[in-house]
């Protein structure tokens, strides 16, 4: 959607998502929000912050403690009409409830013959900031394995809005992962798309962004590896390491066409994931790029995500796993001295 | 509210007749899964069907057909659904485990405890409108222990929701009975716990039931609040057609089909009453009967879907 | 059982210099996450403490810290875990919400309506085996609307577990008061939906919280079954280091602070019977908190954990 | 484990599940089983069958509708020193109890820095067999892709027993995922491993089965997949086309020597997996071996598993996307002509 001729400020990731909700609920009396905390308190980082007073207790509702009965709660709300958005504080909490997720919100569509339409979206945060095994994690492979949901990770400050949009706008269910860190991050301090129109407006969901134009290495990520990855390009930049970073914005659906047309050109791919590096999304786009281009395609394959354990409570050893601009430097580096 | 006696019978009658129809799939093959049956709890089915209005909304179980017949949903759709045609509701790809039909505002689940959640959605949507209609969550006895049990009936009652939660206590989830899983001796009093009153009623009575059943809707649909009732009843078959059932005592089995059968017992008691005679009953089962067996044939020549769309309707189009 | 009032009042102050020293390292980044502390709620901890024997298991939440101390976790070895050292509890791996002290049966989650569930797999072991412990799940206000409670009450009364909710109140969970999200007035009424007697006390009048936490915990290890016993208190602090704390208005805040403060409250009741002076109560005070911030000035000179160790114990070595 | 000299039988799948907790059972009192139906019923495959008579209701417990609790109460067993099998009737039930499984269960050996063991089995039924979108699904990668946990997926019969018997005896928690059309097929019916020892054994977790050699192609599988691809396999043999079959057994540990050794060989790679196809086990493999040969090492790539579809009702439609032995068969061919 245009933006031109919109004014532009620069805004931080909590309130893109605060003003991107309030926009969305001015224009359709449909959308609904609930979940713990987002009503008078705000939400914990500050996501729906001033909707309470904007849209009363029916439309902005503080739950109690009880995710699986609140999801469902959505989807009965989606059967009836409204466009909820149910926030699960933490995506570490998905596990309280997954069924209403990935048996209802996420199969009724399919299970109806295309009869019932699941405009729902699932908000939540996720992303490593010290806060050990069960407060941290990103899990947005968990919802990729599962047929029947979008799963949408902005970066930018732009896209938190704009994808948040569209996310509400889908008839579509959607799980919207925002990451902590990019939440808490000061709008001056984004490497990228910290410019944001007053106006609503829709970031497709679906097309990858190419962040940063490069003829060496392709880097996949998304979510605040995005701007871990920046970093990192512009520091080997300076030895003539030249890296094309694609922003993926979501994982469903996939733009493998952006990814392998970029591969196609540089030959070497790294994908960097702060989700768990087995069965998850590292191992997907390398495929997916291989069954486009041909198993002999790429000359450099490289995974950077977190090992497959979980997050550690001292940030000494959160480091030593998750990918941040230096780990990612170092592969970067690695991969272009093995060539 | 004044029932008429032999539009209750022949309802109930019907909803048997469906559910032998759809038996007869399961040897044949055209009936995949675990397909769990109403045969005894008809009277539920018909107390459904006289509280309900069109846009009230009904949240059913793995046990559904009958709440779906209850609540409108056309027959011959739900059998072509039960029997996975590509004319059934939700075009086969749902099953009998799944059948939704938003135009009746009737949905279902085969996970236990995932129905009252959504009702409470419905509920809730009512209430943020304004609009007049309960929403019936149906829960059996084994669901009751389920977490979503408490967090449901809790939300509905601090917000004041129009939800009513039937329970469907037919002494046993599968093959354990409820006295070793449960810790009340009935279910309605735990609505206690949520500053409700709940209340058990004889679920194969079904001028009782249909009252009562009645009465609950129309005060939480006054605005009294979400509602609890119990209607206790017994299953007639296996958990599912296949299941060994050798978990309950044959005698008991037997005992409790002669007593707890409501379409038996209200037979002799239109006959009594001398509001029907045995031949006129058996006039209606038999067209009952005959109507479902009709059915029964067109179903079985409408086509399967066709593979070729096997992944249509995973996500919908987009409106823009 | 006799109580000695310096002992309760010296448990308390200690348990409150422990929190304060834990305070400490936020500012400083030592302690990442959010550093829940149980400021203003200490009288339970002290009640846990007296009730309990090693043997006895308890699972705490997200606010834990106290209960640890309280089971006789060594202090030392939770703060180093608190502050993320290879000293720690857990090597640094668990961190503040996640201390595991498997010697003590101690154990604690940050997931809310996850302790209950555990604490009842301790309380089966011991009927199990045949042991005279208990098995002590800590709810807040908040996990009480969680689905678990009602599965784990459930479970534990049909299978005469000895297991002991215990629910401390707050009366907020994070930004939430209980009354808008709780349709009962007290907590502890709920326990009649399983058939057991549920009891609500001051949690601030240490006194009488250890005396009534004691009988229910005697009562549920002799056979009785299991109990429902909840604590009023006042978290006097955010939610977490770092909340805003918007929702709650400063007067509540301080009346409720003048109020509710277990130790201030117990001082002075000490002061006026006589079984304790200002100055000797002072005295106390201060010995706590040299001893936590000398040990505080020794987990700070503590290592962090290796990064090359970062991978270790995701799977134990089998025994073969 | 030795099994020379044993006396060997023909018994089926859930038999041998049956007679595995039996004696493991005997063998070691800490051993408890619980969940719904697995008491007087003997579970509704019947693999849980005469414990109850044996053991009593104390070590085998009917539980209440409660998984999210029940799942909880075993990890609670497990610190306390007992050895939990705690049977979740279907997989797809995971979403009301994931939460233990994999905040609790998983992560406490890690998160207590080593000092909690947690001896503890999820045993469930997964697999397509016509039970539509919510009684169907395989979903153990949604288990491999959260770090903590053994993942198991026996093919044989007697892979069931012995597998059973190492994830009991292991100290660490394992989710054993059984196929309802192994529970239900005849004995008589199996083409591989029918033939099981009376007495107790353990078929060690990690080490990868080859159930059939060959030369000209290398299909990875598990679970019903093997049974299925030994048929296809039977019937492109006729045509000379001879394929390697691989059953992993599990997926936590992933094999992936006994794999890469194999295509190494043979070149070409088919995966068939009955679980959704993206994000899940056959990407992880293809990667996980050109990681270990060099990303120019295969001529073919070949996934085939459920294409990202929730699990239609119809059979008509059920077959249209879930491997079997004909559409491997199809596969087969296909890769045999474009080579
Ligand atoms: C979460 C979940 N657990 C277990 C099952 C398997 N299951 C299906 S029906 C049923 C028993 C339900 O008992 P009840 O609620 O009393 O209903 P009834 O079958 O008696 O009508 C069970 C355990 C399921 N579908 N979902
Ligand atoms: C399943 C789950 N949902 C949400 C949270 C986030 N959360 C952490 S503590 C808390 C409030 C808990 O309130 P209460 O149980 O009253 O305990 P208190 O903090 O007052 O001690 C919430 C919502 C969580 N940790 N787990
Ligand atoms: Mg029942
Ligand atoms: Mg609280």
């Amino acid at each position: 959607m245009a933006d031109v001729n919109q004014s532009m400020r620069r805004i931080n990731g909590s309130q893109a998502i605060a003003e991107s909700l309030m926009q969305e609920m001015e224009r359709d009396e449909r959308v609904v929000l609930l979940g713990e905390d987002v009503g008078r308190s705000g939400g914990v980082f500050g996501t729906t912050r001033d909707l309470f007073d904007r849209f009363g207790p029916m439309r902005v509702r503080d739950t109690p403690i009880a995710e699986m009965s609140f999801t469902g709660m959505g989807v009965g709300m989606a059967m009836a009409g409204l466009r909820p958005v149910v926030e699960i504080m933490f995506v570490d909490f998905l596990g309280v409830c997954l069924e209403q997720i990935y048996n209802a919100m996420a199969k009724i569509p399919y299970m109806s013959g295309g009869r019932v339409p699941m405009p729902m979206v699932i908000k939540t945060a996720g992303g490593n900031i010290g806060s050990a095994a069960q407060h941290s994690q990103c899990l947005w492979a968990t919802f990729a394995h599962l047929p029947g949901m979008h799963v949408v990770a902005p970066a930018t400050v732009r896209d938190h809005k704009g994808l948040m949009a569209a996310a509400i706008r889908s008839e579509n269910p959607v799980i919207f992962i925002e990451h902590k860190e990019l939440l808490l991050k000061k709008s001056k301090d984004f490497l990228s798309g910290a410019e944001v129109p007053e106006g609503a407006f829709v970031t497709p969901i679906g097309k990858a962004n190419i962040v940063r134009g490069g003829s060496d290495l392709t880097l996949v990520t998304l979510s605040a590896g995005v701007e871990y990855s920046l970093e990192a390009a512009a520091e080997v930049a300076r030895d003539g390491i030249d890296v094309e970073i694609i922003d993926l914005r979501s994982i469903v659906p996939l733009d493998v066409e952006t990814v392998a047309n970029s591969v196609a050109r540089t030959g070497r791919l790294l994908v960097v994931d702060e989700d768990y590096l087995s069965f998850g999304l590292s191992a997907e786009i390398v495929v997916r790029v291989l069954e486009r281009l041909g198993p002999g395609a790429l000359r450099q394959i490289q995974r950077h995500a977190v090992p497959d354990v979980p997050i550690p409570a001292a940030l000494s050893l959160e480091q030593a796993i998750v990918p941040g601009p230096a780990s990612i430097e170092r592969t970067l580096r690695e991969m272009a001295a093995a060539s | 509210m004044k029932l008429n006696p032999l539009n209750l019978y022949r309802m109930m009658t019907r909803m048997r007749a469906f559910e032998e129809a759809c038996l007869e799939g399961v040897p044949t093959f055209e009936i995949h899964g675990e397909l769990h049956t109403s045969i005894g709890q008809e009277a539920i089915g018909v107390a459904l069907a006289h509280a309900l209005t069109p846009e009230d909304a009904v949240v059913s179980t793995h046990r559904n057909h009958y709440h779906a017949l209850a609540k409108g949903v056309p027959p011959r759709a739900l059998l072509a659904e039960i029997f996975e045609r590509e004319t059934g509701l939700c075009r086969g790809r749902g099953g009998h485990m799944h059948p939704f039909d938003p135009d009746r505002h009737f949905s279902a689940t085969g996970i236990v405890g995932a129905s009252l959640p959504v009702a409470l959605g419905y509920a809730y949507a009512f209430k943020l409108r304004g609009l007049p209609h309960v929403a019936v969550g149906i829960c059996g006895d084994g669901a009751t222990n389920h977490g979503t049990f408490h967090e449901c009936l809790n939300m509905a009652a601090v917000w004041d929701l129009p939800l009513v939660c039937l329970i469907e206590n037919n002494q046993y989830a599968i093959s354990v009975p409820i006295g070793e899983v449960t810790a009340t001796s009935t279910i309605s009093e735990r609505a206690a716990a949520y500053g409700l009153a709940g209340e058990t009623v004889v679920g194969t009575d079904v001028e009782g039931l249909t009252e009562a059943f009645a009465a609950t809707v129309r005060k939480t649909r006054k605005g009294g609040g979400p509602s609890v009732i119990e209607a206790t009843c017994y299953r007639f078959r296996g958990h599912y057609e296949g299941d060994h059932d050798g978990y309950r005592d044959r005698s008991e089995k037997k005992r409790k089909r002669a007593e707890m059968d409501p379409i038996s017992r209200y037979r002799d008691i239109l006959i009594a009453r001398g509001e029907g005679d045995a031949e006129g009953l058996a006039a209606i089962d038999a067209e009952a009967r005959a109507e479902m067996q009709a059915m029964l044939a067109e179903v079985r020549s409408d086509p399967q879907p066709d593979p070729s769309g096997a992944l249509d309707h995973i996500f919908l189009e987009e409106a823009r």
